[in-house]
């Protein structure tokens, strides 16, 4: 079933909302009234609710099957927390408001401001950052006010090179070097080289751990050691956070700052692109320096400090990430999840995660190759493409012949260290049963694929909304939003 | 736990099979002495128990519905269709990914092709992106963008810009070494930024209608700013207006930023909302975030999928245009659903109301003894002088439950000037009621 | 996509509910504690939404399509409507909680009975019948209340050939013996025929109007003189209600009882399959016999009368049909659909329903058969089969053929009077444009028929998640629960 | 109005393909002298409007969340997980018809077929059918099945039976001239109705828990029954009972209705709510209602149906076994998807959740002065003898904000000896301080 695009169908003087117009007043709109038509056509309510219901009936999604996009954390999304989002009391309260009127807001900001400190041993938090990369850009702007604050001028950030994309685009955002840390065959950082690029230059390190191999940096604490020797800050990429919760706290590794994605390891729902959140725990040593809006434990409660007339002592903000407070409705979801799970919960969640990634490696290790053999992995395992050497079948062709099976591919070709990287992350979220059929079925996949059924993989997906789409065309000659097939004077006529 | 599958016999069976006697050895990586044994936080609770806990915490808060209720400055109270969030809240939209997999996301995909549409038939220009984290980061993008197009440095902003959107491109400007020249705040319309434009500017930034209510005339800064070859980026905040005050667009701006909450969200404290970002088409390729673009299937068929992607940070890396990864899609589809229901007919009117309601109220405030309104134009909010301190006058009419507006100096602290303005704001959410009371309450607390 | 049955992936130990075990206490069970197992598999949180997502993308539904069934009138149902019902002053008040605690809901009830009221004409309602069938029983028990109380004995209800299955079945439920009227050719009841039948025996006719062959009775007035005439009562099957809302009263149409099914007139959603409301209301001649409870207009406002001790002179209600008062949720959604559509728009429905159904008419009568010929329906178009004479395909296979093209199927081989009857009700909320790829797929459908194209339709559905399914199979060994594949004991070895 | 797709220009030319002239050539066989012209109702108003007219009179009644509440008496106050009002508000499910055709709507089918089992497993049942309007109904169409499998005419009711179920049995049978033999309210639990049962019994119905909270011990009155070639009709108004009492099956009861509303389902002032009936396989075609079976499809792939359905009325017509068309298919599938959740182990201990609550709760307010307790065994409910009359003291309790039970005497008005009996219930929402505010103000009330 084809589903039209809207302006195909709607039509300028058709409304799905009913207004009753002004009664006559007189404009105050100077000299600026629209004397354009905007061009945007409306659909009834019955119309509208089909348009979309049909859309989202062309969409893959965790409430329909498993999503095992490694390092993006495609897990259960409770509704309850959608519910408790919705309350008035949360989600029809504005930012601007007198503070007398949402004190239970600012109390909830603090109640989810003392679970992310308490489970990372870190010392402050940012709540305001809007996402993980907004949050990455928060820690690295702490670090270049810190190194400021010392008078130093640092502009090397060393990034290893399984990162994810985000941290030397947010390193050079805001100015900064980036130098590579090459990775040692497992993937992992070595400290020693780690300690051979350090300069009185470099200001900080970002590091993702678990990284993004899905494995834990055994010498996590030597490297931070290491670096704070040197002067420098180290960053945490936070994004697999939720491999240990309740297992390890970052602080005690010797992070700095860390953003939390609140829409992964806390579960709010990723909405087809979003919206996150990435508040960003801080230590000591940048505490300090968050920005503002934060919320302050005064002895007689939480305070919302808004600006630098309400700062105290020692407080340095190095400015402001974003228009009023952060993402409120992520907040209230992220703390619904948290106490549903308690401190109990969220380490089984880890330990479930880490469970299910493993078995999942078990099911899968005599089949499929890893780059750096069979070892323990943590909440997501990796494989390359070796086991389809002679195939025929390239990685993409892979993962495309999932859909065909229903499900939605892995995260393929990342990280960039490794190749044909097939980076799998079940979460805690899936049954023994739901894994064990997961597991078959790509068995079943590498068994054709040996077999030289190379066109199931090359024609795939078959049984999906669209076949493969071309992106070369698309980007050639972008077409980027709907135009009219002619004129309109055209079409009038 | 109620979100976790697993039996204690499936996880002994799974631990079996991996081949390893218990679920610490899976967490052999971590050095034994920073393992945790137990975090100083409670234990996991049934669905009733935190529904009562948040429930507490949100009785504390006033709900924008249930008063009269005129704030704005950057956020809007406006009412939402509920087809709009029962659509938003399907499974297949809620709990879907970014669609990095087109064959199987065309949901998500076309709707933001037709978000992009709308956002660029709003704003007047030839392309939009796929949606920003709200307003002001997407002020600070444009104006990083700005400085990539001139290769430029410096931008310009306006005094009627939103203090906090300020804030943000001086935070990003400082960090990045870029430079900003802020106009001091700007509450009467008065600032002459013509002559603040020069041949270093790479960007002005104007907000209109302005923080302070007032609708810029856009055209004769474009043309100065072209003439030096900077770019007019145009700020704004209430969608809505776009529905009756001639697009940013058609007045020569070159990019044009906004905050889409008042279109299908809620007001949610400040967030999440959705960032607008629309742009002249021959600059695209410098825009930041994510495109959705046209193209075809293997068999031929219209499809659509996220294309440009050169220009982002899990490609390009450190050369990236922006670090933005995670957006606001889920705020796109309402965004875009609440406008579909909207349609041109329907956005024209309900700017009308808001305008028409606005005006009645400006004109029955600015009546007050010593109430004087600043504004000659305005959409559907606009600043008062009052004869005392703004902030105590609004805790003063919290205190009788109507939540009067914004008063200036919560986001200008300090500045003895506009210690007594205060910002309101109408929509189609007031009664003739809540106006009537609005009026009453300010007279006796001003009295 | 397979989906397990619940009893096939559950297990016993695992819940998707957290709850404390209460503290230790001495039960007050007597001997009648539970001994045995109940056997319930439970799921996970997410196990069960996956679960019941992947059955519901099984489904049809009018938010994805049109869904024509004739006389069911599948159409929009409004999100609004679905938000009032579930606040809490509403949704979560106890019937028996105190009076002076509900003063809401029964001023609601008391809303909803002057719609229904002033719409049909007529004196009296009773709330309480929960669906359509369930009025009808409370229409013809009020009819037998008034006779009795009349001292006669009349045990005979008319009942036209044309008649939903529950006409006959609600009359003989309470002792009537059903006779049937036939029919004219074209499908309406004939008032000579009505006459050559009534008797000092006849308690009641039950008409349907517009009847269901989507034509409204033009000899009604005739009709019901007659019946009063004759000392009997007009019941009055009001199913097709929606063509004629704001359009013609049925108390000015001699109407004495009728039912209004909430769920197709004021479009409370259908549910698959329930729940519906079935709202009765009566003429001057049967107002006093409407049962407990009922609200009545005092002079302080709504009072709920729910017993004999509150019943004022001349109230004789015949009983009660429920416990409790009714179905307050479906009240709620039909009084939002109300307000909404203000008489204006309820009237512009019933317009555009007929007008839809007439364009469907326009766009398929030279390729589709008429029973009586082209003439202007109301709500819903009749077709039968004779367009099918010789093409080897029946009224099924065209209509399995329906769901190939992306349809729900009309309703088929109803009404019983015409051979092969494909009732076809679009309802108001269908666009034109849909209405026009709706007739286009017909037409095309007609034409490959027509061109000897059997298989295509004696194989269809061929695109839906199940070919044509066994019934007779179904009904020969029922299996109406799931069995355990081996007994207990066996597996467990 | 927003639910109206046609433009003015759409119906004009919808008009002219048919061929008529307007649209009142289109109601031609409505006689002119009948056609209405407008109703004396409001006009079309907007979803805020609906919105707040609605929302004003939700604000007058007391919601059960938002006060210490012990009302039950057939319906009870029960914590509903949101993934079930989720789940049920999908579009597949809440806008799709009854499932006629089972290639595309085999949803509806596959929960129905999980619904059918979980019921009778619940009940110990062998078959149970896809719902009924609700407990009463269900219980008035089982002693209507209970005279077509005996041929006889004679029900014998318990006086612990609800008495609005009572009163729709006697309804029905009175219009179907049935005989009724309803023996006299039984608070105390002391009625003998083995005596009642004789050669003319069609079926015996006893409720347990009965409505005034006793658990009645069913098999000796099946084996009477039995003895005499009755049916004994088991009927349970609260079914989370069914987690901790003995099934009516296991007691020898030879069909079990009952009140679904407690799994799944909201007060809602008493409906929509969903009613359970099961059987003996050897009744199963005398049952009224929806059968869902399975079978396979061309391919031989499981699927369901929708079947037996010559019992029903739309084939069988004034034959068929009962007139029930549609049903209450979301309530049971609300029914069905928050029992999964359960599964055995959740709903065992909400049982042993609201049965412990009764019992603090019964302990305490039978040591108030002057109260008695009249029950040695119940579930989640029981009666209470107050010193004075019931309903003033609920009147009393509830302008303290206390909602606390059911006098007797609103359902068995007019009967002096049951003027001062009290029905209270406590199931998993109430808390120690719902408990200690409810003893605390009885006695005040009392004093």
């Amino acid at each position: 079933i084809e589903e039209a695009l809207l302006f195909e169908v709607g039509r300028h003087d058709v409304t799905g909302v009913d207004l009753d117009e002004p009664v006559a007043f007189a404009p105050r709109l100077g000299k600026l009234a629209r004397t354009s038509a905007i061009d945007l056509p409306g659909l009834s309510e019955p119309e509208a609710m089909r348009h979309y219901v049909r859309l989202s009936q062309k969409n893959y999604a965790i409430d329909s099957g498993l999503y095992p996009l490694g390092s993006c954390t495609m897990k259960h999304n409770p509704r309850l927390n959608e519910k408790v989002a919705r309350l008035g009391g949360f989600g029809d309260i504005h930012p601007l408001q007198p503070l007398s009127t949402v004190s239970g807001a600012v109390e909830l900001m603090a109640e989810l401001g003392r679970w992310l400190i308490e489970m990372t041993g870190m010392t402050s938090v940012a709540l305001s950052p809007k996402a993980g990369a907004h949050g990455e850009l928060c820690g690295m702007m702490a670090i270049k006010a810190a190194i400021a604050a010392r008078g130093e001028a640092r502009d090397i950030v060393l990034v290893p090179e399984s990162a994810h994309g985000t941290n030397p685009a947010t390193a050079a955002l805001i100015g900064f070097k980036v130098v590579t840390v090459p990775a040692r065959p497992d993937g992992t950082v070595d400290p020693a080289a780690v300690k051979a690029l350090l300069s009185p230059q470099v200001a900080a390190i970002m590091l993702t751990n678990p990284n993004t191999c899905g494995l834990f940096e055994r010498d996590v604490v030597e490297i931070a050691a290491a670096i704070h020797a040197a002067g420098a800050y180290f960053y945490c990429d936070g994004a697999n956070f939720n491999a240990i919760v309740g297992k390890a706290k970052v602080g005690e590794l010797g992070v700095d700052a860390m953003h939390i994605n609140l829409h992964k390891t806390f579960s709010t729902p990723h909405g087809g692109g979003g919206p996150g959140a990435g508040p960003v725990v801080f230590s000591e040593r940048l505490a300090a320096f968050a920005p503002l809006p934060f919320v302050r434990i005064d002895a007689d409660g939480p305070v919302l400090v808004e600006d630098e007339a309400a700062l105290k002592s020692g407080e340095q903000p190095f400015g402001r990430m974003v228009a009023f407070h952060g993402q409120m409705g992520m907040f209230v979801r992220a703390v619904s999840y948290m106490l549903s799970h308690g401190a109990d919960g969220l380490q089984q969640a880890s330990e479930d995660a880490v469970l299910n990634a493993n078995y999942v490696r078990a099911g899968l290790r005599d089949v499929m190759s890893q780059p750096s053999g069979d070892r323990t992995c943590m909440h997501e395992v990796l494989f390359d493409d070796h086991f389809l050497d002679g195939t025929g079948v390239t990685t993409l062709d892979f993962a495309k012949a999932m859909i065909d099976e229903g499900y939605h591919p892995m995260t393929m070709y990342f990280p960039l260290v490794v190749h044909g990287a097939m980076l799998i992350e079940p979460t805690e979220s899936e049954s023994k049963a739901s894994l064990d059929l997961f597991i078959a079925t790509l068995r079943h996949l590498v068994m054709r694929a040996k077999a030289g059924d190379v066109e199931r993989f090359r024609e795939a997906p078959r049984f999906a909304p669209r076949r493969r789409l071309d992106e070369t065309r698309a980007a050639r000659a972008p077409k980027l939003k709907w135009e009219r097939p002619q004129p309109l004077s055209e079409a009038a006529e | 736990m109620r979100y976790l599958p697993h039996s204690e016999a499936d996880r002994a069976a799974m631990l079996a099979t991996i081949g390893v006697g218990s679920i610490d050895d899976l967490f052999s990586d971590i050095p034994a002495n920073l393992r945790v044994h137990g975090l100083d936080l409670p234990h996991a609770a049934g669905e009733l128990s935190v529904e009562r806990t948040l429930g507490r915490l949100a009785a504390k808060n006033v709900p924008a519905s249930t008063v009269p209720f005129f704030v704005g400055a950057g956020a809007y109270k406006h009412h939402v269709p509920a087809t709009v969030d029962h659509l938003i809240q399907r499974s297949e939209f809620l709990t879907s990914y970014t669609p990095y997999q087109p064959e199987i996301t065309q949901g998500t995909l076309q709707y933001l092709f037709e978000f992009q549409t709308q956002v660029a038939h709003l704003t007047g220009m030839e392309v939009a992106n796929a949606s920003m984290y709200d307003g002001s980061t997407a002020t600070a993008e444009a104006v990083l963008m700005a400085h990539r197009v001139t290769r430029r440095k410096k931008a310009v902003l306006s005094g009627g810009l939103h203090p906090h959107y300020r804030a943000v491109v001086e935070t990003t400007s400082a960090m990045a070494s870029d430079l900003v020249e802020a106009l001091p705040a700007d509450p009467d319309a008065a600032e002459d930024i013509l002559a603040r434009i020069d041949a270093e500017t790479s960007c002005v930034v104007v907000q209109s209608p302005s923080f302070y209510g007032h609708l810029i005339d856009l055209a004769p800064i474009a043309a100065r700013a072209h003439e030096v070859g900077a770019l007019l980026i145009a700020v704004v905040t209430e969608v809505v207006s776009l529905g009756l005050v001639e697009s940013p667009g058609a007045q020569g701006a070159d990019i044009v930023v906004g905050e889409g909450q008042s279109i299908g969200n809620a007001l949610s404290f400040g967030g999440p909302y959705v960032g607008l970002f629309a742009a002249r088409a021959k600059h695209v390729r410098q825009m930041p975030g994510r495109l959705c673009g046209e193209t075809v299937d293997a068999e031929g068929r219209r499809g659509f999928v996220l294309t440009l992607s050169t220009r982002e940070q899990h490609i390009r890396r450190d050369k990236a245009t922006s670090n933005i990864c995670t957006n606001s899609g889920l705020c796109a589809l309402a965004f875009t659903i609440h406008m579909t229901l909207l349609g041109e007919a329907g956005l024209t009117r309900l700017a009308r109301i808001n305008h028409a309601n606005a005006v009645k109220l400006a004109e029955s405030l600015g009546e007050l003894p010593g109430v004087t309104l600043l504004n000659d134009s305005f959409f559907n909010e606009f600043t008062l002088r009052l004869p005392d301190d703004a902030a105590s006058v609004v805790e003063a009419l919290a205190a009788k439950g109507i939540l009067g507006g914004v008063p200036v100096s919560r986001l200008e602290p300090g500045n003895a000037a506009l210690a007594n303005l205060l910002l309101v704001a109408s929509t189609e959410m007031n009664t003739d009621e809540d106006r009537a009371a609005f009026v009453a309450a300010l007279k006796e607390v001003l009295a």
